[in-house]
């Protein structure tokens, strides 16, 4: 197997795997740090970064048509609209 | 790059306009999924939010060993799948067929996991109801979303290990020229790694210690 | 009707034909049920609606027939629940939502794009399978007592107080849901991947638009009702209290889900209609469309701020003022598209050679009937009026205005406009005619006595009403056997004509569409040539008496 | 058509529906005379003038009806929400009438102590607060001739406020679907002048206020055991809470108002006053609706401490 296919096949994922088990490890101890500040955001930001990580390396976001691209986030756009506007009868009910 | 010959379906001329589509087309079922879940984490948002205090103490019981193990089993099992898949396209077939075993036993692990969690929510009375521990509304409702969630994905795991292991039943002589569905079957299946890795932290990093 | 063929013996459905179509391409059994060939899986669903839209129906006289005296003696109450929410469930999930996508959108968008299938053809016959086992699955949830929480299944009635097969109906709208779902991505990929050559996008046809817009909203509303109705399932199956108040759920917050997919679909079954009476409109006057580019963008509108609208149903629900005043605004700002639309049909007209034919008259009556259907709709939008007038007979008249003055109307427009398409054969037009006519004030007849019952605070899904109320609900139970006459006669004239009518030539109607210029019915792979498309649609020149050959394909002449 | 206007806003609400129904009409007719007109003018055959429109034209007239209609509807949009805005704020000595809703009933009790069924007698002219809240599923409380409607939600209070300003019996609708008797869940609304009311609520069974009937619940379920002056039980005092921010365990105060008055009562593990152990037990299935409504009417009114 040539050096350049190795690495596009096995090492680049490696990485990313990599970086995905330290994200883990960082949210699973903030999480018990005792006076550590706003941690449900903390975790949360966390989560979402490794589900960047998956969508954008083990997914190959980045080097896809646009179009796939755009189809991406058009689903995460469309539940910014459920969230925002339940909330925005939840919080001045 | 060439693309290495696929098999061609009906309507297309060229191999590249029907893997794009193809690609287009699960990403669409992938935008449906990210709403299908997004109308659960409303729930969870909205039940947190009317009552925290409740919630946090029902979170509290959701054991943190079990949560981490299976993030950590589920996100090396979308390394192997991403391996795999890159591997069938280059054509290098017993590492690609290896590769998907290693996937199938992961999300296999993963639901036995996920079971001897299930055996031990049980018997510490964690599942709403006339037994249930608590009688917080916010706990009720934490593990009403425990038990939704965890079991829609659990069933979104298991149709992914069946997508997964048709690709094991391709010959191996024309798996290479399978590589689109092994594309496909890799984005069902980090799809199912993504929804458990935003599921962890709202299930056990709740109110923690 | 120019007759350009003299009429051959009449044998069943083209086998004299000669030559081969997709009708002749096989004709077992399995030849049917196994099909991937988009024109057949748009019969096969037509066959399915068609049975649910009597079934649906027969359920609407049935509730006629017992508001007809205000102490209702034909059904007893509870019968009287079960009865309207068959009428919601069958007419809402299974006629109004995959009526023109499923049928029209299937067989003329692949055509009118000038592809030859659309992307994914396995996937599009799972979606009529997938169709047909929600349908087996509610049927029998119907026919095995019903579902008497009504087809909007507010909890907490529907978890924890209603005795009905509740469960077995949310599983069989949860399968069809995800034939819809099948439906819109199958037709999204295909208008992105598959346009003939010099097909840009801003030379689609307004129908091709139209499916667009209306993918858009099937795939990103329908999953939401999936997990809706699992989460209903799962309170009332398992006890898990997701809605229940007494452990801190909210049923407002079911609400907020529910209506996120349900006010989408009624865009759902808005936009197509709008697309094929743009056609026919279009077709008809010999005019190209008026502002064509604004009636591809107030589509693309209707399809987003459509999510953003849903909270005009909740305003006496306890949502806050707040969300009541941002919903309201919302929904004033979305008529604003649909108006342009009915504007722009109208200016269509202007200096056009109009044509009164069935399809036409059908097309002037969703004008008609759309515009006060979407007006009443301002009532409801504006805060005050709606605390009033909700959950009042006049809603029920609103919505029935858009979604059958409007949906119905333009899907028999477009079942009359294809037709000679899809079977090769000709209607009798006269019959057609008087059908659409006769429909148009059977309707009219039947709905606009509910707005008056409505704004004298006639509540909805009421079973027995006060005396005062009797006389115009008598109107419109008289005027509802006149549609019900108008609906089923051409059930009758469209039968005959597969078997009697005349030889349809391949271009009835000098339209300019690409579906036109291939054989009706036409061949399997569509298309004998490869379509190069060289100029906008709808190049309807008035002033020279509309050149035979007047196509997309042909160098566009001076106007 | 619309009913009678029997309510200080109603006439408002009319207006505005006229103004509506005019603009509509307008917009109708518009609509139809041009469709006839060109109909009748341009049809096939006729030797009416044709040619192409300069895109100009096309794009001026299209952004005229598109601003002329955008600005229309947000007019509309003003008018209501004005409407609706002056309808918010409640006029503070408003009547309190309590409503629980229940499968196919209305139980209303006035605050000194009437109780009716399907029935609400009103005093011409007082501003009425309505709190209402319902037994099992959601009702919708709807008086026309009002023009109010209101759902009515368990585990929830909600409120209506209107002034009926004309004496007379008015329909009372329940206009949410709430199962097999929801088109026998109605009512009559009985508006009288301020001297038949105060006949008519002498005249009503003697039985007493609300607040004595809550004061007999009070010690009856065990309430008074703890929160009056016990040496066992460590308990807040409930003298005088109503209407006053509570600390909470955890940080943050809540107003003691109906709702957390009553969730209290149904679950006390829920929002637990600082400094105090969560050791309440719930009363979910011991006190029903009405009597949480009696017990919080008691709290209201003496403040739930007889020793002092």
């Amino acid at each position: 197997m040539k050096p350049e296919t190795r690495r596009r096949v096995i090492l680049a994922p490696l990485a990313t795997w990599a970086g995905l088990m330290v994200l883990l490890a960082v949210t699973a101890l903030y999480a018990y740090l005792p006076s550590a500040p706003i941690k449900p955001e903390v975790s949360l930001a966390i989560g979402i970064a490794k589900a960047l990580l998956i969508a954008l390396f083990f997914m190959q976001l980045r080097k896809n048509a646009s179009l796939i691209r755009l189809a991406s986030m058009a689903g995460l756009v469309w539940a910014s609209f459920l969230f925002m506007l339940t909330f925005a009868d939840l919080l001045t009910r | 790059m060439t693309q290495p010959p696929a098999i061609l379906n009906e309507p297309w001329r060229t191999p590249e306009r029907q893997q794009v589509a193809m690609q287009f087309g699960i990403w669409l079922f992938l935008a449906t999924e990210a709403l299908f879940f997004g109308g659960l984490f409303l729930f969870y948002a909205v039940s947190r939010f009317t009552d925290s205090a409740g919630f946090e103490i029902g979170a509290r019981e959701a054991d943190i060993w079990f949560g981490t193990a299976n993030t950590a089993v589920l996100m090396t099992s979308s390394l192997t799948m991403a391996i795999g898949e890159r591997a069938t396209k280059e054509g290098l077939v017993p590492l690609a067929r290896l590769m998907v075993m290693a996937t199938l036993a992961l999300g296999a692990t993963f639901l036995v996991v996920k079971g001897f969690e299930y055996r031990s929510d049980i018997e510490k009375h964690l599942v709403p109801g006339p037994a249930f521990k608590y009688a917080i509304r916010g706990a009720a409702q934490f593990w009403a979303f425990y038990w939704t969630a965890t079991v829609v994905h659990a069933i979104h795991l298991t149709v992914g290990l069946g997508i997964v292991s048709r690709l094991l039943f391709i010959s191996k002589e024309d798996l290479p020229e399978r590589w689109t569905t092994a594309i496909g079957t890799a984005l069902y299946w980090h799809l199912v790694d993504i929804v458990w890795v935003i599921l962890y932290p709202l299930l056990y990093l709740v109110g923690r210690p | 009707m120019t007759v350009a063929q003299p009429p051959h013996e009449t044998t069943l459905l083209g086998r004299d034909l000669g030559e081969e179509s997709y009708l002749t391409d096989g004709t077992t059994l399995m030849s049917w049920l196994g099909t991937t060939d988009h024109k057949r899986i748009a019969i096969l669903y037509a066959v399915g609606i068609t049975f649910f839209f009597f079934l649906g129906g027969a359920a609407a006289t049935l509730i006629r027939l017992e508001l007809i005296s205000p102490a209702g003696r034909m059904l007893t109450n509870d019968e009287y629940n079960r009865t309207f929410t068959l009428h919601g469930i069958i007419m809402v999930w299974f006629f109004l939502v995959p009526s023109i996508p499923t049928t029209m959108g299937n067989f003329v968008l692949p055509m009118c794009i000038g592809a030859r299938e659309v992307a994914f053809p396995r996937i599009n016959l799972f979606s009529w399978y997938l169709f047909v086992v929600g349908g087996l699955l509610t049927f029998f949830a119907l026919l095995f007592g019903g579902v008497d929480t009504g087809w909007t299944f507010y909890t907490p009635f529907s978890t924890n107080y209603s005795n009905s097969n509740v469960l077995l109906a949310a599983a069989g709208i949860f399968v069809t849901g995800f034939s819809s779902i099948a439906t819109g991505i199958n037709f999204i990929t295909t208008i992105h991947m598959l346009r003939a050559k010099g097909m840009t996008w801003m030379r689609l046809p307004l129908f091709a638009w139209a499916m667009y817009a209306v993918s858009l909203v099937m795939v990103l509303a329908t999953p939401v009702l999936a997990i809706t109705l699992l989460l209903v399932f799962v309170e009332r199956a398992f006890g898990l209290p997701i809605f229940d108040p007494r452990f801190g759920g909210d049923p407002i917050l079911f609400q907020h889900l529910f209506w996120f997919y349900s006010h989408p679909a009624v865009y759902i079954m808005v936009l197509p209609a709008m697309g094929v009476v743009s056609e026919v409109i279009a077709c008809e006057a010999r005019r190209r469309v008026f502002g064509y580019e604004f009636m591809v963008y107030a589509m693309l509108m209707i399809a987003v701020v459509g999510f953003m609208v849903w909270g005009h149903h909740m305003f006496v629900s306890g949502e806050s003022q707040f969300a009541n005043l941002v919903f309201s605004f919302l929904s004033f700002v979305i008529a604003v598209p649909s108006a342009i639309k009915v504007f722009n049909w109208t200016g269509t007209l202007y200096r056009g050679q109009i044509r009164f034919s069935a399809p036409m008259l059908y097309a002037l009556g969703f004008v008609g009937l759309f515009t006060i259907g979407g007006l009443t709709g301002l009532f409801l939008a504006s805060v005050p009026l709606d605390i009033d007038l909700t959950d009042t007979y006049f809603v029920v008249a609103h919505f029935h205005y858009i979604m059958v003055g409007g949906s119905v109307s333009a899907f028999f427009a477009g079942l009359h406009f294809w037709w000679p398409k899809i079977t090769g054969r000709l209607y009798p037009e006269r019959f057609a005619q008087f059908a659409a006519i006769t429909m148009f004030f059977g309707f009219n007849f039947t709905f606009f006595p509910q707005f008056i019952l409505g704004i004298e605070g006639m509540p909805r899904r009421y079973h027995l009403y006060p005396q005062q109320f009797q006389a115009l609900n008598v109107t419109s139970s008289l005027g509802a056997v006149v549609l019900a006459f108008a609906y089923l006669f051409p059930l009758f004239y469209l039968a005959w004509s597969l078997f009697r009518g005349e030889r349809a030539p391949n271009n009835p109607w000098d339209a300019t569409g690409l579906e036109w210029q291939t054989r009706s019915p036409p061949p399997t792979r569509n298309f004998d040539f490869d379509p190069d498309v060289r100029a906008a649609p709808y190049g309807y020149h008035p002033e020279h008496n509309a050149p035979h050959e007047v196509s997309q394909t042909h160098e566009p002449q001076t106007p | 058509m619309l009913p009678i206007a029997a309510s200080t806003y109603a006439p408002r609400i009319d207006l505005l529906f006229w103004l509506m129904v005019a603009i509509s009409g307008a917009i109708i007719l518009l609509v139809t005379t041009l469709l006839v007109w060109f109909s009748f003018k341009y049809r096939r055959g006729t030797k009416a003038k044709r040619g192409a429109l300069m895109t100009r034209f096309t794009r001026e007239v299209e952004i005229t009806w598109t601003v002329a209609t955008f600005f229309t509807f947000v007019f509309l949009f003003w008018w209501g929400a004005s409407v609706l805005v002056a309808t918010v704020p409640i006029p503070r000595h408003a009547m309190e009438i309590h409503v629980v809703a229940k499968q196919w009933m209305w139980k209303v009790e006035h605050p000194d102590g009437q109780r009716e069924i399907d029935a609400l007698h009103l005093p011409l002219g007082v501003p009425i607060k309505l709190v209402m809240t319902s037994q099992d599923v959601i009702h919708s409380f709807f008086v026309p001739a009002f023009r109010v409607k209101q759902d009515v939600l368990p585990g929830r209070y909600t409120e209506l406020n209107f002034t009926p300003d004309k004496v007379g019996t008015f329909p009372l609708y329940c206009a949410e679907y709430c199962g097999t008797d929801h088109s026998r869940m109605t009512g009559g609304v009985v508006v009288m002048t301020p001297g038949a009311y105060a006949r008519w609520s002498q005249a009503q069974p003697q039985g007493d206020s609300l607040a004595d009937r809550g004061k007999r619940l009070f010690t009856q379920l065990g309430c008074a055991g703890c929160h009056v002056n016990s040496e066992t039980v460590d308990a807040p005092d409930l003298f005088g809470i109503y209407g006053k921010p509570q600390p909470m365990t955890g940080g943050g105060f809540k107003l003691a108002d109906e709702s957390y008055l009553r969730d209290s009562i149904m679950l006390p593990k829920q929002d637990v006053v600082a400094g105090y152990a969560p050791i309440m037990p719930s009363y979910q299935g011991v006190a029903s609706e009405e009597d949480v409504v009696e017990l919080i009417a008691y709290l209201k009114q003496s403040g739930g401490s007889t020793s002092r």
